[in-house]
């Protein structure tokens, strides 16, 4: 029996409309409704239902970008927003649908990828040398089949599939336990949506990982996903 | 529809407060303030000085006398010009239709040639045709307008003889035929129409053109190519109503501008409007004169402002149906 | 085939001028096909093979300040009772364009003035495009877009017709309540919706041909299927001839007869459906097949197409080689040495050596 | 390098060097009143000519230079800096901090910049510093409301939520992740903004409440130009060059710093 790393309780969110002037609550719109469900270690939930119907929503709440109206989020047991921002970045990562614009346009690869990598060391309070970093980053590029040219390039000049894995790249070097993938691959070629899933799946043995992918593609989660949940207009449908 | 509406509405009265706030404090702060004005002046007698303190409320605390004021302001009473004790209302309205005029004639001009100019440049792209007009509209946003008026009164007015060089009408307007009343004014009207509509057309027309070839490059235009509609309806009917949108909220903007560059060439050409009115105020600190100026010049911008809103709600379907 | 001849592409390139690099990119090459009355054929190739630059080309709406086409786009009006047709081609129609034997009229689409282009576009040969949401004009209400493209090819017609065959047209593409969807505008559709409004403007006027650009791409996975079975369905019903241009092969199988497997900007096979899908010639085809996500593969490994699509700038590679040669899991010495021809085997097509005869 | 670039930077650097060593280049003192020369046209001698009082133009021009170039790039930065940070702020936040600064933009936006500035310049003593600062203090919103947007737009970017998922702080976040998306066209204002400021120099020195006389400034050589219209062309032309070419020498700056910094365009 497997521990759940996740556990989520009666989520409900929904956003209000402003009014444009002063800022004051007109009325609601609900897009999530007593969502439950939990996940449990190094398996892979497919959350599966059509554009629009608050499943984007759903990956915010849980990597923290939004808060739920009620109901709670646990992550190992414990509140998710009772993290603090450091710890909680070594948990939960989220990979958004468009990998361009996971990539700051005006930054270059290298410069994004040693931020983060940084970032790695200073969460786990390790003081580190620059060669270590290198190291580290040349690891990481051969982890996601990268050559180290994309390093002096900017995100405009990447192909479709480079992007994709310096979008990877980035969640990855972090060492989340549990791994967002919102709609990944909707915008790929269906040869590249092969290689990404094969690679999902390596990460998933290497790292043990926990996958939460949300799509609409039925097709793409009962290939990878270890177990569903289908969601329509904010409801949880079936399991 | 009418939530929005009322919505621009209590934002236009949140804006006009702020307006005569603003207007009143920096009157009233800054360094030549009235009270040190009127001390220092010497026209006045001690007893209309006295006078004018209790009217003003001079030996009061700020935030009363600007409350004071802002009801009478209200009420469209900006009291009497220091200058010649007129009431400050009569004098501006004297002049209001003349900056009325002229600042309407400029929006059209510039709408009208600014558009055109725009979509031919860019329908012929990259063409000669182009790239004269993009170099005349870059020096024409650069150029000082101030000095394009005096240029254009040294050739046109002095040099050629052609077009009169000041005021509204000439001396002996009285004496014209109706038409030559007409063509009389329209010849006075020619030189500061086209200055104070230079720069501004000149934005317009290098907005437009960018907007029109980002739109010229959209999906619909392709799919509206695709169901065999002429290239020129392409450009004037789908194209064009894309561009016109924002256009609207510009030239909403433009006012101040326009409004702001009538206080120097309005001076240049003696032209009878608001704008010289204003300058004239200035030059001889007549504080009532001057707030009042200020305080109506920006409500008439705020108004253009909420116009083009209301317009703008109006030409786009997505902000209408939301 | 018995039936008319529609549509012939003989000898098509493409190339595209790209000013920074001073460079051209060749786009298409040895493009050539035919398409038949009421025929249903479907472009296969993923980004980058050149599958909507071939659709934009047969109605010329590449950007043609930078565009070069060579070969001929050869198009056979089908339209016997269209008046404005009869009127203009007797313009231009000239022993060039009729055929004595045949008793056929045709044009060369790369050569006809921008009125007579006008003409063909939404009337003979419409289209549909990819992203639903760009594709309308935001600030028009829907009907006023379908009435266009009626108006457009339609003189001397009144209003309450016009209205009537929009709210007709409508009803046949499946929207409910056509008298309320007529008032709106794009925004207030669903993605759906709005392909099946374009469905209902590209087919309009009956045209002989629809070119289907990725219709379902920007759509749910359970709408696909319901949005190109009602297209295929109304283009049967008007003896509408279809090209249908997707990057996914395993869309296309239960709704085209014939298909064309594009890749890098050349046709490297063709067959009938059913010879491509169950039995996959070049290498390219068959990995396309396998590599395809399907739920019954769960647990296996999928096998990939490793490298990427090569230098279309490149001439002497591209003229000169296999285009597949540098991700081709079968290649042999004999590949690096000579570019293979279309070899025809039972009526499949292949563009690969190891098929020569 | 584009070409609005080169010809941007030359001009620019040539009023640099115009302005940095006056002294050497100008023929004459440029204060000193010649009262025999009056309003002698351009000559070899007086290159532009006199003024009515006999002073040698080019001079008088060469030393507005200082003048209008330090107006305009210290007004410009006090603008430049305000509308960016509370650009920033307004739409990093939001909230209430962005309600009250975007109804302050909205109202300065509604006074014409120009009676604002005539305002507050007229009751006070005409100096060049109070110029500055009031150009300065008075032409912040427009910028502050576009770089507003911009921030509003970028902070939704998946880039900025995988930055802010990363655990990085928001000062980082701000500035390494936001700012750069927003500073181009910030460059770009700043340019074309001294362009506009050294125009409201002028303009203010052309009605006589900028820089006092006898003390130079294209402005107010204009508006003896103007007393003398009917004799003395040469008044008005060579002032009016003057700022027209330094304002089209910035604006060919900005217009090519945009198309530098835009890598897309290329």
């Amino acid at each position: 029996m497997k521990n759940n790393i996740l556990e989520v309780r009666n989520v409900t969110k929904s956003y209000p409309v402003y009014s444009q002037l002063l800022h004051t609550k007109i009325t609601k719109k609900i897009v999530l409704k007593n969502i439950t469900f939990s996940l449990e270690e190094n398996t892979a939930l497919g959350v599966l239902g059509p554009s629009g119907c608050g499943k984007t929503t759903l990956a915010k709440i849980i990597a923290r970008i939004e808060q739920p109206d009620s109901g709670e989020v646990l992550f190992e047991g414990r509140n998710i927003f009772s993290y603090p921002n450091k710890t909680f970045a070594c948990m939960v990562q989220l990979l958004f649908q468009n990998p361009y614009s996971m990539l700051n346009p005006k930054l270059n690869i290298g410069f994004l990828i040693k931020e983060r990598v940084r970032q790695y060391f200073k969460l786990n309070n390790t003081k580190v040398e620059d060669s270590t970093v290198n190291k580290k980053i040349s690891e990481l590029l051969e982890t996601v089949k990268l050559s180290p040219d994309v390093l002096k390039m900017y995100p405009y000049q990447l192909s479709g599939g480079q992007r994709q894995r310096v979008a990877i790249l980035l969640v990855l070097c972090l060492y989340p336990k549990l791994l967002i993938l919102d709609e990944p691959l909707s915008a790929l070629d269906v040869s590249l949506q092969a290689q990404m899933l094969n690679f999902f799946a390596e990460l998933k043995q290497q790292f043990k990982f926990s996958y939460i992918f949300i799509t609409h593609d039925e097709n793409l989660a009962e290939y990878f996903c270890d177990q569903i949940i289908k969601i329509e207009n904010g409801e949880i449908l079936t399991k | 529809m009418i939530k929005l509406l009322l919505n621009r509405i209590v934002v236009l009265f949140i804006t006009f407060i702020g307006i005569t706030v603003i207007t009143f404090v920096v009157i009233n702060i800054s360094p030549g303030k009235p009270q040190d004005m009127m001390d220092m002046s010497t026209r006045i007698s001690f007893e209309a000085k006295q006078r004018l303190v209790k009217l003003y409320g001079l030996d009061k605390p700020l935030h009363i006398r600007y409350f004071n004021w802002f009801l009478r302001v209200i009420r469209l009473d900006f009291g009497t010009s220091f200058k010649d004790d007129k009431p400050v209302l009569k004098k501006i309205s004297e002049r209001l239709p003349a900056t009325l005029l002229l600042n309407i004639l400029s929006l059209g001009i510039i709408f009208f040639v600014g558009c055109t100019i725009g979509i031919l440049s860019a329908m012929y792209q990259n063409k000669f045709f182009d790239k004269l007009t993009t170099i005349v509209v870059f020096l024409g946003y650069s150029i000082p307008r101030y000095w394009l008026a005096i240029l254009c009164m040294i050739v046109f007015g002095i040099k050629l003889n052609w077009l009169p060089i000041s005021g509204l009408r000439s001396v002996n307007w009285e004496y014209l035929p109706f038409v030559g009343k007409i063509w009389d004014i329209l010849k006075h009207l020619i030189l500061p129409v086209a200055i104070s509509s230079f720069s501004g057309l000149a934005g317009l027309a290098r907005y437009v053109r960018g907007s029109m070839i980002e739109q010229l490059n959209c999906e619909y235009i392709k799919f509206a190519l695709s169901k065999g509609t002429q290239r020129k309806k392409v450009v004037f009917y789908h194209a064009f109503r894309n561009v016109l949108i924002p256009v609207v909220t510009i030239l909403g903007l433009s006012l101040p501008d326009l409004i702001g560059g009538g206080f120097i060439f309005e001076t240049i050409f003696a032209y009878p409007g608001m704008g010289r009115l204003g300058y004239e105020a200035i030059m001889a600190r007549d504080y009532p004169l001057i707030m009042g100026i200020g305080t109506i010049t920006a409500a008439l911008t705020l108004l253009g402002n909420f116009i083009a809103d209301i317009v703008y709600v109006y030409v786009d379907p997505r902000v209408r149906y939301k | 085939m018995n039936s008319k001849l529609v549509l012939e592409i003989t000898d098509f390139e493409t190339a595209f001028y790209i000013k920074p690099k001073d460079k051209y990119l060749f786009a298409l090459r040895e493009i050539n096909f035919e398409l038949y009355k009421a025929q249903k054929i479907a472009f296969v190739g993923e980004s980058g093979s050149g599958k909507t630059t071939l659709a934009n080309a047969i109605l010329q709406l590449n950007p043609n300040n930078v565009t070069t086409y060579f070969g001929n786009i050869i198009f056979y009006p089908q339209k016997e009772n269209c008046s404005i047709c009869l009127d203009k081609y007797s313009i231009v129609t000239t022993e060039e364009h009729y055929d004595e034997n045949t008793q056929t009229t045709s044009y060369d689409i790369h050569t006809l003035d921008e009125e007579l282009l006008n003409h063909i576009r939404g009337n003979h040969i419409s289209m549909i495009f990819q992203d639903p949401f760009t594709a309308l004009n935001p600030v028009l209400r829907v009907g006023e877009q379908i009435s266009e493209v009626i108006l457009n090819h339609n003189l001397n017609i009144t209003k309450k017709e016009v209205y009537d065959k929009v709210i007709e047209l409508l009803s046949k593409v499946e929207l409910p309540e056509p008298h309320i969807i007529y008032k709106k505008y794009p925004h207030q559709l669903s993605g759906g919706q709005i392909q099946r409004v374009c469905i209902a403007i590209a087919l309009a006027n009956i045209p002989e041909i629809l070119i289907a650009d990725e219709p379902t791409t920007a759509l749910d996975a359970t709408l696909k299927h319901t949005i190109l079975s009602l297209l295929t369905h109304l283009v049967g019903s008007f003896s509408t001839s279809l090209i249908l241009i997707t990057h996914d092969i395993n869309l296309v199988k239960n709704y085209v007869d014939y298909v064309y497997i594009l890749y890098a900007g050349e046709i490297i096979e063709s067959g009938l459906t059913k010879q491509i899908f169950y039995n996959p010639l070049h290498p390219y085809t068959k990995l396309l097949m396998s590599c395809s996500v399907d739920k019954t593969k769960k647990g296996q490994k999928l096998p990939v197409i490793p490298y990427e699509l090569p230098d279309l700038t490149d001439q002497d590679f591209i003229y000169e080689k296999c285009i597949f040669l540098n991700r081709c899991p079968q290649r042999n010495n004999r590949c690096e040495t000579k570019k293979p021809q279309l070899y025809s085997i039972k009526g499949q097509k292949v563009k690969c050596l190891l098929y020569e005869k | 390098m584009n070409k609005q670039l080169v010809i941007g930077i030359i001009i620019v650097s040539i009023l640099i060097f115009t302005a940095l060593f006056a002294k050497f280049i100008s023929p004459y003192d440029p204060i000193q009143q010649d009262l025999t020369n009056r309003l002698q046209p351009p000559s070899l001698k007086h290159l532009f000519g006199t003024d009515e009082l006999g002073r040698d133009v080019f001079s008088r021009m060469i030393f507005s230079t200082r003048v209008s170039l330090s107006v305009g790039i210290i007004a410009v930065s006090i603008a430049t800096v305000i509308g960016t940070i509370l650009g920033l702020i307004s739409g990093y936040y939001g909230g209430k901090i962005d309600l009250i600064i975007m109804r302050l933009v909205d109202i300065m936006l509604c006074f014409p910049t120009f009676f604002l500035i005539l305002m507050v310049i007229s009751f006070m003593k005409p100096s060049i510093y109070n110029i500055m600062v009031v150009i300065g203090l008075t032409s912040w919103p427009g910028l502050a409301r576009y770089v507003r947007g911009e921030v509003l737009s970028i902070k939704e970017r998946e880039y900025v939520l995988s930055a802010k998922l990363a655990g990085l702080g928001t000062s980082r976040i701000l500035f390494v992740h936001i700012l750069p998306n927003v500073i181009v066209p910030v460059i770009v204002t700043f340019s074309l903004g001294i362009g506009s400021a050294i125009l409201t120099e002028s303009a203010l020195s052309f009605l006589g409440l900028g820089v006092q006389p006898p003390n130079p400034s294209w402005g107010n050589i204009l508006t003896s130009g103007k007393d003398y219209i009917h004799i003395a062309w040469w008044l008005s032309l060579f002032p009016g060059m003057a700022i027209f070419i330094t304002v089209v020498g910035f604006n060919f700056l900005a217009e090519g710093l945009r198309i530098l910094l835009n890598p897309k365009e290329q």
